[in-house]
């Protein structure tokens, strides 16, 4: 299988669809002319076109709005966020719109279109430029989330996000974007909605998904030299949440780690203990430890920034909590 | 880099001079509207209609020769105050009083209410309550409706207090660069709820932002449901033409209160009284008698057609079905593939 | 004590701070001219005139961020929504400027501003005048999120939010502006960051806050004629939560359900029940039981929307399930 | 109603011309920034800088004029291109580079790098990484600034591209209808990171958004220094007066690209060695040599000094400690009442 980055994977996942679909197009900041500030569309333009690789003036609100009208107007826009952090400028589109006119027009009017680009932290860009969005569109029923870890899983999960009649938050990273892995020539789709367990386990289950599922499988590597069997289980998509998977590998484990990036208040990761919890109370060993960013807005500082941010260290810090070794 | 760009203004439409039945049935239309929300707000005071709920009354002129100048391929996406527009567009008087009523046979299945109509099969696509939130959607319609080359011309609707939001002005920005096919009709009432235009802004004139993105813009008088239908025959013959966008301030008055709670006291004294004089109704029933000699009986008759129609609009909706709470978690999302 | 409604107690707040402050000023749509869309600050512009109560265009980002410019430059700005729904058209300049001005200008500039407005459901309004945004601003820090239950906390709360170096959003209901309370005439205070007990109990804390506080002291009191005893913890302050009183119910009850108004993913519910496993684990008697919105986005037909938003009966119904009693 | 209100055209300042010293001190700081600036970016290729770093070298006669036309009330607030709009206003070279370096003796003690330079000794209220969100943070200085009587007028800097966006939109609106001490100054550099002007917006001339909102505006090339303060004079002079805000156009352009990363490949062909020939640091050094009869010798020990107090910044940051870790949590909330 050719090893490809993941914007390769993304970009394939996007082309591949454009082929298929006259209706698909993609519209964002510097996505045509410059071929993608993170050169995830690189050659689009050429291949399609200006009418479907469209660059935008920065109008993040005004775009992911004309992507939700052209949706209703029949076409399945791809709508780039150069990083998420510029979607809360469009906020009240995605959620007010976007997530909810299939359910306020009893299902008049359907909202293929994905959006899409790099979320959460770089390095050292300073709190404005380091938002894990996650949460906030997790939150809303309307969507789904999905964020994906791997090429293979990008390029399926992408494919399978653009065929789909719903509007799909679409979390990828820019600390990713040169991250390679097998992806096959043929084509194939994953579902929303699946998890994956992406390393084994039998003492304690680490969920995770995104950039951090590679922390993770880092710590468990380490802890493996411990003699703690870690289970790794990539989310995959963040809404909806795969609970067949999740509750097998708490029944499996009966300890729980969960690492989400960014803010732990009300973030996906208080979503999922919450749900263990409800779900699984009697199965729990002790109380599921979570990880996450260090609840301050993001110092540029590179000292300050690596405090802030999730590490393996605190990934394996927290295993060993969870199985009475700390 | 130019400094100004020449500021085209929008020709006469090339639309025919209309007809005797034709004013008949756009008169007919705009009191059809005004009936149905007049048993609208009566059925508010009784509670069988709830929440927020904004007439048009006043207005009823701009939708309607809005129409008149439209084809039914081109797609109309408006605010919240979109009773008018929603009939004018095609959606039935049933239709819309059931949805107020919250029954299932509502245009939106009681899902939506006053605020959310929909209506694919006349293309009328919605209802929004977030201010100006729905004018980049009509930018996008209008992407839509270019790229699968329909020949529609999308048609938003907003109101003077929407001429200050963001999202209102990048739409119009997008919509420049990329040469849509969309008309912008800003309906300036006067008010933004209890706030008059002067006091909302320096320049009272909405068609005016047009200038600040090098837009085709026009302000007309729209009292007068023939003038609504030249003007915006031109723009939308405009756009269609791939000429780009317009925007056109359309100048009404509302003559109820913002929605039903509002007592309306910031108008200055006499106002109210002084643009009843100007009420559409008023001014194209005057062009019936004084142009096509309609007479009173046929007046009589028109206006017992249209009350009966809106009577029975409420019958229907009194007699409707609620909606079937299995249904709730029908429209979270879609199925794929439907 | 006169028995005052809600708006005149928020009214009192902020007159008696302008009185105190010349630098405090409230900005928003409908305030000074119309006398508040909810009336809440009736007589303010006769009183204060038009430089201190200010009418604005519709233009909610515009006029966050002109606040946020003037509490840097020495005001203490009042900013209202009409209603928090259209703060999402403002959310970047919450989360983007107002958090995060204090922590990347190394406390350069201090963000002594509120921000207030209805919360949450009203009636029939359908899904985008519904939303209950604590969840949106509980997430990030830098902000503190306030929602009082009576006029008395109500008046007191908002005084201490005007005083508050920090950007506090605080969050009322259309539902309550009419409901009466005890206020008495001399000033008083309240501390943000303090839960209050307003009902005493032993068989489960009701953890809850703004105008649910009623549904759930209703339910505890239909529940203590089935003889079971629930103590009705009033957060008052969503963020910084307070620990001690939330913990100290727990463990004095062992059995918890949380009320939480708006959609169950990544709320603060969720938050609370993290933090209450987290650190009370073993005083658990058993899975802590949300209620919270069904997660649906609110339709507008009244027998559709008696399903969606929290009753009494369902929290009745969770507080046997927890005390097993289901 | 108005359909339309008249444009009042902003007139010359009535700032003395600027003498020989005067000029030599605006070259002098013109030719600090560009210097501090490169030498950043030669840190920044030792990775001893991280992040997003965008010069604002070739656009220096634009923060350096607008700063020889301002008085110390007037405060700044801009982009996240502000090294240049820093210095003008007074943070030192040192606070500077010491914040690049992500340094506790940093403007922002490392907390804020390269994009959210603050001081407000010399009221340079930051640096923002949002496109377009500042702005209304100006409007709400201006509004602070007047109700505070302060005399100070608020000076707000953004890009091109930060015209697109609707907080800028509503925060023009807003200026204008409270008619506030601020001046919105666009650097149009001809590019939003890839993007060329004319390929974003259907209007190049970015001033020209003051018609849509009834605000004096004016576009002019700004590669001259003393133009600048002459017209950033003008507008200042016309907002402390109590007129209103002004927004104006500086044509400029970037000699590097829009971020370290970016190689610009976007330009047209001899397009940069075009607008070389206007650097902002050539034009004054011949009016200098021309008008003023500065002599080599006078160039070469400006620019040694130039140099050393360059060299000496990047000394002071290497030298600086890093911020102690335990403040980490010390600037999420603002003690109360300190
Ligand atoms: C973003 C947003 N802010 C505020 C409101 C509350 N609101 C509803 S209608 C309205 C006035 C709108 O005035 P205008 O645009 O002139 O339309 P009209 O009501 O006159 O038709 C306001 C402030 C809202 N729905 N959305
Ligand atoms: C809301 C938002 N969208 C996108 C970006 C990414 N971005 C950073 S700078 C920039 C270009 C800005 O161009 P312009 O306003 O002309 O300023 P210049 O860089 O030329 O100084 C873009 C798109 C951002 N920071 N914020
Ligand atoms: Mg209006
Ligand atoms: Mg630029």
């Amino acid at each position: 299988m050719p090893l490809i980055q993941m914007r390769e994977a993304l970009r394939q996942a996007m082309s591949e669809e454009m082929r298929r679909d006259p209706n698909v197009f993609l519209m964002g900041e510097e996505v045509a002319y410059y071929d993608g500030a993170y050169k995830v569309s690189q050659g689009m333009l050429a291949e399609f076109g200006p009418d479907r690789v469209v660059d935008t003036p920065i109008s993040e609100n005004g775009f992911a709005g004309l992507g939700v009208g052209a949706a209703m107007a029949g076409m399945r826009p791809i709508i780039e966020f150069m990083t998420w952090n510029f979607s809360l400028v469009a906020y009240d589109q995605i959620i007010n719109s976007a997530a909810r006119i299939y359910q306020m027009s009893a299902g008049t009017y359907k909202m293929p279109m994905v959006f899409r680009g790099a979320n959460g932290h770089a390095e050292n860009l300073g709190s404005q430029h380091s938002t894990a969005v996650d949460s906030l569109y997790a939150h809303f029923p309307g969507l789904k989330v999905v964020s994906p870890s791997t090429p293979y899983d990008a390029k399926g999960l992408l494919k399978s996000a653009i065929r789909d009649d719903n509007p799909v938050i679409f979390l990828e990273s820019e600390l990713m974007y040169g991250f390679k892995g097998e992806v096959p020539e043929e084509e194939y789709l994953i579902p929303i909605g699946k998890a994956d367990i992406k390393r084994d386990g039998t003492d304690l289950v680490i969920v995770c998904w995104g950039k951090h599922v590679h922390t993770c499988l880092r710590a468990a590597e380490e802890l493996a030299k411990q003699g703690i069997s870690a289970l790794v289980l990539d989310l995959r998509t963040i809404r909806p949440l795969d609970h067949e998977a999740l509750f097998a590998a708490v029944a499996k484990t009966h300890r729980v780690v969960v690492v989400q990036e960014g803010f732990p208040y009300a973030g996906v990761g208080a979503e999922i203990i919450a749900r263990i919890q409800e779900s699984c109370f009697d199965l729990l060993d002790g109380p599921i430890v979570r990880v996450t960013n260090r609840d301050v807005p993001q110092p540029y500082a590179t000292n300050l920034e690596k405090l802030v941010i999730i590490t393996a260290e605190r990934v394996i810090d927290a295993a060993l909590t969870v199985v009475g070794r700390k | 880099m130019t400094s100004d760009q020449a500021e085209p203004t929008l020709p006469s439409s090339s639309l025919p001079p209309i007809k005797r039945d034709g004013l008949l049935a756009l008169f007919r239309q705009m009191l059809l509207i005004r009936r149905v929300e007049e048993l609208a707000a009566r059925a508010y005071t009784q509670r069988k209609i709830l929440g927020f709920c904004h007439l048009y009354i006043g207005q009823e002129s701009v939708a309607v020769g809005a129409a008149a100048a439209c084809i039914p391929e081109d797609h109309w996406v408006t605010g919240y105050r979109e009773h008018g527009q929603a009939m004018a567009k095609g959606v039935s008087a049933r239709a819309l009083m059931a949805e107020l009523y919250g029954k299932a046979t509502g245009a939106s299945h009681g899902l939506g209410g006053s605020m959310h109509i929909f209506d694919a099969s006349v293309n009328f696509m919605g209802g929004y309550g977030i201010v100006g939130a729905h004018v980049p959607l009509a930018a996008g319609v209008a992407w839509g409706l270019k790229q699968r080359k329909t020949g529609g011309v999308a048609v938003c609707f907003f109101g003077d207090g929407a001429a200050h939001q963001g999202a209102f002005f990048e739409a119009l920005c997008l919509a420049q660069l990329y040469s849509l096919p969309v008309v912008f009709i800003c309906e300036n009432n006067y008010y933004a709820m209890g706030t008059s235009i002067d006091r909302q802004s320096y320049l009272t004139d909405m068609s005016l932002r047009g200038r600040g993105v090098g837009m085709v813009h026009e302000q007309f008088q729209a009292f007068d449901v023939e003038v609504v239908r030249d003007r915006v025959g031109a723009a939308v013959e405009w756009a269609r033409s791939g000429k780009g966008p317009v925007i056109l301030e359309a100048v009404t008055y509302r003559f109820r209160g913002h929605s039903m709670s509002d007592p309306a006291k910031y108008r200055k004294e006499g106002e109210l009284e002084q643009k009843k004089l100007t009420d559409p109704l008023l001014i194209t029933e005057h062009r019936l008698r004084d142009t096509f000699a309609v007479t009173d009986a046929e007046l009589e008759a028109l206006r017992a057609g249209v009350d009966a129609e809106a009577e029975d609009a409420v019958q229907f909706a009194e007699e409707s079905p609620i909606p079937d709470p299995s249904r709730l978690y029908d429209y979270i999302y879609a199925p794929n593939g439907s």
